[in-house]
């Protein structure tokens, strides 16, 4: 026992818990640049952009973007876990044939057909989980595959039908507003917002969650510390496939109208959103605060640009460009602080 | 030491080639094909045997197997190209502008500019991803709306006829060389060519070393900034070509062009066998793959199946492939540790005789 | 004529009440489709003549959902007038009629929402009209008998379905010989309707005759025919534009096909627009207003303003035409 | 500073070269000089900058400042290509395969042998790699896939690839930590050989038996900087130990008796298809059972099985008399089982995550107020079992890729043991740690043992099973072959059970004597 390297006994060694001051953690984040940016170009836009004060901006926005931000919760826990899914606007898109179907040909009740649209999202969030986290495939191929099956049935259901008689009750309610006429927050907030503390919970205050970064730091270790890697994914997969079944419902009764193309390639918009954010595509980094922020910045520049009279392709050009410049921050910082200290030596 | 030398080094060279072969899933995709296209043919004999149905079925997937050989290339490296469709929309448009401009150029040179114009969009891709470091998918997507967005700003309220272009051009996209359309022969050339150089040349071979383990091959030596930039650049490149083609093939080029193309051409390199994790793969399982995706699709309305449901079974196709390959994988692995078990067997007895 | 319409409508305005200046934003299904180029620029030479505002925005995919974000902008920027091509006859409404609270004067053209939804609708055509000469014209090109399939836009346009549905009709009624074997979508969309093309041939070999009631489809369906084996063999006819048909009606592919024309019905509805911003017309049926040199129009049934009967393009006189 | 030049000047020769990272300085001021004709070995403790010099020299990292020459001549590598168009030769710590491609073309890969029209000549290539193969004295095949291949078998194709380049410098950075006796005695050979044709090895170990056994002159590092060069037979082990940790370490494997208590762990029966049959052992309270064998034999496999990590065909698994669920590693820890795997940046631990988190890894739920988990209370957790095991880092956020191999170990260990658990499986303990912290490590596993805590502790190094170990189990090829306790232990008799083929009925290993 006595060996000359015996720690001194009598002083256990203890740590600071932080390396860095409490607001360098919290200002010199991706997700605070995120909203950092938000808050510049929202109050730009509103000194700027004619109409952009209006009181109908941000009630269209919140409509606007309300799949969107519904979709891209689970979405950041997938990518998280390193994993992604393509396939969400399909079952949008299936969750709104669906609904049209049961409900108007078949006769259901709103609320069962609603029920069994919901169940039909955790049925596919389930076959894309099964085959990635039991059968062990890559999801980006999987889930490019279900993104044709899921969008090839509900099309097929359909065929050339678009289904609009729902219930006026139903329909209003997603665009009703919560304080009355004139303020501008959309009905469907309310579920948004019970989402996102829920996954709020699930990504930063819960065992799950911290299972959850591990997988997609490490997915090996994970599984040795006693994560249930597969089960995880699946319920991920599970959860993503039945928000998006919920956002298809929105997408419904918002428009009104049940189609088998409704929100096609929305996944794309919903994926740019998550990046810019500041969640990893490689998994294990990102917060709920950034992508949210993300999606609302995206919101906010198309409103704003529409505004100003472009069109679709100006906007496309401008989000597409700034998530290329998100992720091209990180390396081109790095790149100017290599040149500096070069230049410092030399 | 070593158990895991299955008797494989011991089979004759025929055999071992014979086996492979019979493994390989380009032949699997192959032969699925030929059975799709005997199956519709005893119905409805004009899907192959009429002039236009055998035309139809070498000329509709031309396209597709252009974007997928470059695709297949990205995907090797374990990168992914999803701007491809914006690059042949973009390209199409530019040829038709270029023959407006100067409608007497001779049509090679279109395709050299078309290829140029591609590589440069590709060009930008891969500068960032090679240099920046940054995540493919991430990249692409954003070009993917850059790219398309300058095209819808750019063609806005216009669009090329079939008139803007010289007859001469308009005829590539339904020509033959005996009975085999030129368009088809452009695909296929494209495809011997880079597959060849993947298959034969050191530096082809790097692409595969990069995509199975990019920091090894980083420690390795290899240059791997070097191979992702001219991967991106060969993707953009032959979706500049695919746009040229598509000029030629459909005559009339509007902001539509190549939407949403980028996803079929994923899908028929994974169903070719690239795995999307890199490293696996070849150009001709690719190329198999996006004329089973096409042919697919025209098979199912001869089979009275409502186009509809023809995503349905793209997707369906997709994810079988995929499965498949994984329990074939499976069943490797299992007779690997069967061969192992024996390799234990076998000392054991001379042990005991000893 | 152009100059008395223009002083009728600058009067008018001025007899309204802000000094003449109507803005008027055009919202066609997308982007880039040549067919609403040419009637939004019609709209546009009507808003320039009557000295108003003119605007055009719109998505680059024909999907409603798409539509609905620039109608919310429009309500926003309080413009006097939207004039729409709608995506999905329900899915635009709730915005619309928002727009409509907000003060917009909403316009359909092309392609309509239900009634309730818009102040007036500008129809190229009545869709009995449309349908009719449609069969008329496969049934002269193919002998009044034989296999005949359409080619239509998405599965889910309205004024497509409308028409297909009547066209049926007809069949049966007055064409018991013409077989309708297969309708296909190629959703606007080059390559999709080329392919689609292609597709019908393979599947009914002995197919005599192609329909395609859309201008992207008849022209994909044309180039694919003018190079295959089938050309002068199953005729091709439907809605087109005399610009991207005339190559394949002088090379004898396609005989005959019909269409309004786009132009002067994106300048009607402009036109259409100011006389409701200035509160010459309130859209009940009766109300009339003049349209520059497009002449005077009543609004009929439904809010309903008709452009007049389609109009047959052929060999003879597709020259006159450019648009 | 190390050695004056021998008459042609050295091969090698790094003068006061500086490496940091950030702010980690990893190398201070490395120096080694190394003659053609010699085999040289580095040696230093866990984070001495081993390794970052090594990188230096193969171009991986361009070091800040100081002289590096090849043959005489300055040099500044910016890729690996460079150093290795010098001839230089690299072997990494970690195997840095193509898992998709074929053994063959890993070995070759940028250098195929080229035929007609610069088309890789694939059978010249198959057959060059089985004369590798066949000069190693292995017999793999060459067109496999690297994937699936044992560490073992990796870093044979590592050597094999280093040795095909021709170079005049040589260097390999631990290549034996995962090398069994027989193995490391071939690669030895073929080292000699390539020493002899005037060619310059540097040979990385924290093996000192190996270190004698095949090198001629010794560089030690410490802490980032050159500390000495000698002729190794003018040293000893333990003046290069000293010099190594700066001090004494006289107690290597300081066990000491524990009392044996009752069955914790009994094991049945396990077999899993192609890794191992019929494997039946026991543990107790207080006891340390070593398992020893031959690297590939299975322990690991076997130590996975029992804990859940991986499925097993058939047999079982109890821990105080009660069966632990098969494939259910959450299942095994609430039965009290602790697992330190083998590789620990791969499963050990989250590399990219904080000290606290992966303390705090395990004992995560019960962390967790009204399902509430903060990492205010992860930190509290975590801080005082890091305390305990004396890691050394900075702050409690601190990822542990900063960290040194030996620190690493450090938090593997300090996240189980927070665990409190009943039944400690230990894979590896010491691999690729220096000797300072190996003692530590040592002395901590002897203490929780004289606390009662079960161990079942998997080590290739025999000094260790035998120092370490109440009872020696031996595993060969898959199966339980001898079970020897600690008094009647000898290298031999571990050895020949270990290499023998299996004689006994496979079923009753328990207490059987060594039959070889
Ligand atoms: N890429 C890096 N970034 C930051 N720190 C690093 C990096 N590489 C090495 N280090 C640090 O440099 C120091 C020296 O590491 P190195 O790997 O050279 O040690 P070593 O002597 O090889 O140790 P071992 O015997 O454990 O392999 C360590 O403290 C390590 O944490
Ligand atoms: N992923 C794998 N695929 C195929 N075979 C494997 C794989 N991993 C290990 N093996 C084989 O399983 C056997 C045992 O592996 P391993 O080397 O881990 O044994 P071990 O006794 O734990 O040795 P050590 O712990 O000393 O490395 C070997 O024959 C090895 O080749
Ligand atoms: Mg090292
Ligand atoms: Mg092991």
């Amino acid at each position: 026992m006595s060996t000359a390297t015996a720690p001194a006994e009598s002083t256990p060694r203890t740590y600071p818990s932080y390396a860095h001051a409490l607001w360098r953690r919290v200002l010199l984040t991706r997700e605070f640049a995120v909203i950092a940016l938000l808050l510049v170009v929202f109050f730009y836009s509103r000194g700027n952009v004619p109409n952009f004060d209006g009181p109908l901006t941000l009630y269209y926005l919140f409509l606007d973007i309300a799949p969107i931000l519904l979709i891209a919760l689970p979405m950041t826990l997938v990518i998280v876990t390193g994993e992604i899914d393509l396939s969400v606007a399909s079952v949008m898109g299936l969750s709104s044939a669906l609904l049209g179907t049961l409900h108007a040909d078949a006769g259901w009740s709103m609320p069962m057909a609603a029920l069994a649209a919901i169940l039909a999202g955790v049925l596919c969030g389930a076959v894309n989980g099964f085959l990635v986290a039991y059968v062990g495939l890559p999801s980006l191929a999987v889930t490019i595959g279900t993104l044709a099956l899921y969008r090839g049935l509900a099309e097929g259901l359909l065929g050339t039908k678009a289904i609009t008689d729902f219930p006026d009750k139903w329909r209003d309610w997603p665009s009703n507003r919560i304080f009355g006429d004139g303020t501008s927050y959309p009905m469907i907030l309310v579920p948004f917002l019970v989402l996102l503390v829920l996954f709020v919970w699930l990504l930063h205050f819960s065992t799950f969650g911290r299972g959850v970064y591990e997988i997609g730091l490490n997915d090996e270790a994970a599984h040795f510390t006693g994560v249930n890697v597969e089960r995880t994914k699946l319920l991920l997969f599970v959860m993503s496939g039945a928000v998006s079944a919920f956002a298809g419902l929105y997408f419904t009764l918002r428009y009104g109208s049940a189609r088998g193309d409704n929100a096609s390639g929305l996944e794309l918009q919903v994926i740019a959103a998550v990046l810019l954010g500041g969640v990893s595509i490689f998994g294990g980094r990102g917060a709920l605060h950034g992508v949210v922020a993300g999606v609302v910045l995206i919101g906010v520049i198309s409103s704003a640009m529409r505004l100003e009279g472009y069109t679709v392709n100006k906007i496309n050009i401008v989000i597409g460009t700034l998530l290329v410049l998100s992720v091209m921050a990180t390396p081109a910082i790095a790149w100017v602080q290599r040149v500096w200290a070069r230049r410092r030596l030399s | 030491m070593s158990q895991l030398d299955i008797a494989a080094s011991a089979q004759p060279r025929l055999q071992r080639a014979l086996v492979g072969l019979a493994k390989s899933r380009e032949i699997t995709v192959a032969a699925v094909l030929v059975v799709i296209i005997a199956l519709t043919t005893f119905k409805s004999d004009g899907f192959l045997f009429s002039s236009d149905g055998w035309r139809n079925l070498l000329v509709s997937p031309a396209l597709l197997m252009i974007l997928a050989v470059g695709q297949a290339v990205v995907i090797i490296t374990r990168n992914v190209d999803l701007s491809v469709g914006s690059t042949l929309g973009l390209t199409a448009y530019l040829t038709g502008k270029v023959f407006i401009q100067w409608p007497d150029l001779p049509v090679p040179l279109v395709f050299v500019i078309g290829l140029a114009f591609g590589a440069l969009l590709g060009l930008v891709n891969g500068v960032l991803i090679a240099f920046g470091r940054v995540p493919a998918i991430v990249i692409t997507l954003g070009t993917l709306y850059v790219y398309r967005g300058i095209f819808l700003s750019w063609a806005g309220s216009d669009r090329v006829n079939a008139s803007d272009f010289p007859s001469s051009f308009n005829e590539l996209g339904t020509k033959a060389i005996l009975t085999i359309p030129v368009v088809t022969i452009i695909a296929l050339v494209v495809m011997g060519l880079v597959g060849y150089y993947l298959y034969t040349a050191r530096s082809g071979r790097e692409f595969y070393a990069i995509g199975s383990d990019e920091d090894a091959a980083k420690l390795y030596g290899l240059p791997v900034t070097r191979r992702v930039l001219l991967a991106f650049v060969l993707s953009g490149a032959l979706a500049g070509l695919a746009g040229v083609v598509y000029a030629a093939r459909y005559g009339t080029v509007s902001s539509g062009a190549g939407l949403g193309i980028e996803l079929q051409a994923v899908g028929a390199a994974v169903i070719g066998g690239v795995a999307i994790a890199g490293g696996v793969g070849t150009v001709w399982g690719a190329t198999i793959g996006a004329v089973l995706l096409i042919t697919i699709n025209r098979a199912l309305p001869v089979w009275g199946i409502s186009d509809f449901w023809q995503q349905a079974v793209v997707g369906a196709l997709i994810l079988g492939a995929i499965t498949l390959d994984r329990l074939y994988s499976r069943r490797q692995e299992r007779l690997l540790i069967a061969a192992r078990d024996l390799a234990h067997a076998a000392p054991t007895k001379v042990g005991t005789a000893s | 004529a152009c100059g008395s319409s223009d002083s009728d409508g600058g009067s008018s305005s001025s007899g309204g009440s802000d000094g003449g200046n109507v803005s008027v934003t055009f919202l066609p299904k997308n982007l880039g489709n040549p067919y609403f180029d040419t009637s939004d620029a019609g709209g546009k030479e009507a808003v320039e003549a009557f000295g108003g505002t003119y605007d055009e925005v719109g998505p680059d995919t024909a999907t409603p959902d798409a539509q609905v974000s620039y109608i919310n902008t429009a309500a926003q920027q309080g413009v006097n007038a939207l004039v729409v091509s709608a995506n999905d006859p329900e899915a635009i409404c709730d915005a619309l009629d928002e727009a409509r609270d907000a003060g917009t004067k909403v316009v359909t053209f092309d392609s309509d929402t239900n009634p309730e939804c818009r102040d007036l609708f500008i129809n190229q055509a009545t869709a009995d009209g449309i349908a009719k000469v449609e069969v008329d014209m496969i049934a002269e090109q193919i002998g009044d008998s034989g296999q005949i399939a359409i080619l239509s836009a998405a599965a889910n346009a309205t004024n497509q379905n409308a028409w297909i549905e009547l066209m049926k009709k007809d069949l049966a009624a007055d064409h018991p010989n013409i077989d309708l074997v297969d309708v296909v979508y190629g959703d606007d969309d080059d390559q999709t309707s080329f392919d689609k093309t292609a597709g019908l041939l393979e599947s009914h070999p002995d197919l005599k005759g192609i329909i395609s009631p859309t201008t992207v489809g008849i022209a994909a369906a044309a180039r694919y025919l003018s190079t295959s084996d089938a050309k002068g063999k199953v005729a091709l006819t439907g809605l087109g534009t005399p610009n991207q048909m005339r190559e394949y009606v002088k090379d004898g592919t396609v005989t005959e096909f019909a269409l309004w024309n786009p132009h002067d019905l994106g300048y009607l509805a402009a036109y259409a627009a100011q006389a409701l911003v200035n509160g010459d017309i309130t859209g009940a049926e009766g109300d009339s207003f003049t349209a520059g040199d497009l002449g005077d129009f009543t609004v009929g049934k439904d809010g309903t303003v008709l452009l007049g009967d389609p109009y047959r393009f052929n060999k003879d006189n597709i020259d006159d035409f450019d648009f | 500073m190390p050695g004056t030049a021998p008459e042609g000047g050295f091969a090698l020769e790094l003068r006061d070269v500086a490496k940091s990272f950030g702010s980690v300085a990893a190398l201070r001021s490395g120096s080694l000089a190394v003659a053609p004709g010699s085999i040289h070995a580095l040696v230093g403790e866990n984070g001495a900058g081993k390794s970052t010099l090594v990188k230096i020299v193969a171009g991986v990292h361009r070091r800040d400042s100081g002289v590096f020459r090849l043959h005489g001549t300055d040099v500044d590598f910016g890729s690996t290509a460079d150093s290795k168009a010098s001839g230089v030769a690299v072997i990494y710590q970690e195997p840095t395969l193509f898992p998709d491609l074929s053994v063959t073309e890993n070995i070759f890969m940028g250098r195929q042998p080229l035929g007609t029209g610069r088309r890789i000549d694939r059978a010249a290539m198959y057959a060059e790699a089985e004369r590798l193969f066949a000069g190693l004295g292995v017999h793999i095949d060459p067109r496999r896939p690297a994937r699936g291949l044992s560490i073992a078998d990796q870093q044979i194709i590592e050597i094999a690839k280093a040795i095909s380049l021709d170079a005049s410098v040589l260097i390999m950075d631990e290549p034996t930590a995962a090398l069994s006796g027989v193995e490391v005695e071939r690669l030895f050979a073929v080292a000699r050989s390539l020493r002899d044709e005037n060619r310059a090895l540097v040979f990385i170990s924290h093996r000192f038996d190996e270190v004698f056994d095949l090198c001629d002159t010794v560089t030690v590092m410490r802490d980032g900087a050159y500390i000495s060069t000698q002729s190794i037979a003018d040293t000893t082990v333990d003046q290069l130990v000293a010099q190594m940790v700066g001090r004494e370490v006289t107690d290597l494997f300081p066990k000491t008796p524990a009392e044996i208590g009752d069955v914790v762990l009994d094991v049945e029966g396990l077999s899993s298809a192609g890794l191992f049959r019929d494997v039946s052992f026991q543990v107790r309270a207080g006891e340390i059972v070593g398992l020893a064998g031959l690297v590939g034999a299975g322990r690991s496999e076997i130590a996975r099985a029992v804990f859940g990590v991986d499925r097993y065909d058939a047999g079982r698994v109890r821990m105080h008399g009660s069966d632990v669920p098969a494939h259910r590693p959450r299942a095994a820890i609430r039965a009290g089982m602790a697992f330190v795997p083998e590789d620990r940046r791969k499963q050990g631990l989250v590399i990219d995550e904080s000290v606290s988190r992966n303390v705090a890894g395990v004992i995560r739920r019960g962390l967790s107020k009204a399902g509430f988990l903060t990492s205010g209370a992860e930190n509290r957790a975590a801080g005082p079992w890091a305390g305990r095991l004396e890691v050394k880092t900075s702050s409690l956020d601190m990822h542990a890729t900063t960290m040194s191999g030996g620190n690493q170990q450090k938090v593997v260990l300090a996240k189980w043991l927070a665990t409190e658990p009943k039944l400690l499986i230990i894979d590896e303990p010491t691999r690729g740690i220096d000797v300072g912290t190996k003692a530590e490590v040592h002395r901590l596993l002897s203490e929780l043992a004289g606390q009662g805590l079960a161990i079942l502790m998997i080590s290739s190094e025999l000094p260790e099973v035998l120092g370490m170990a109440d009872r020696v189990l031996v595993v060969c090829e898959g199966r339980i072959t001898a079970d020897i306790a600690r008094d009647d232990a000898t290298p031999e008799n571990v050895m020949r059970a270990a290499t023998a083929s299996i004689q006994h009925s496979p079923s009753q290993p328990v207490d059987a004597e060594v039959t070889a």
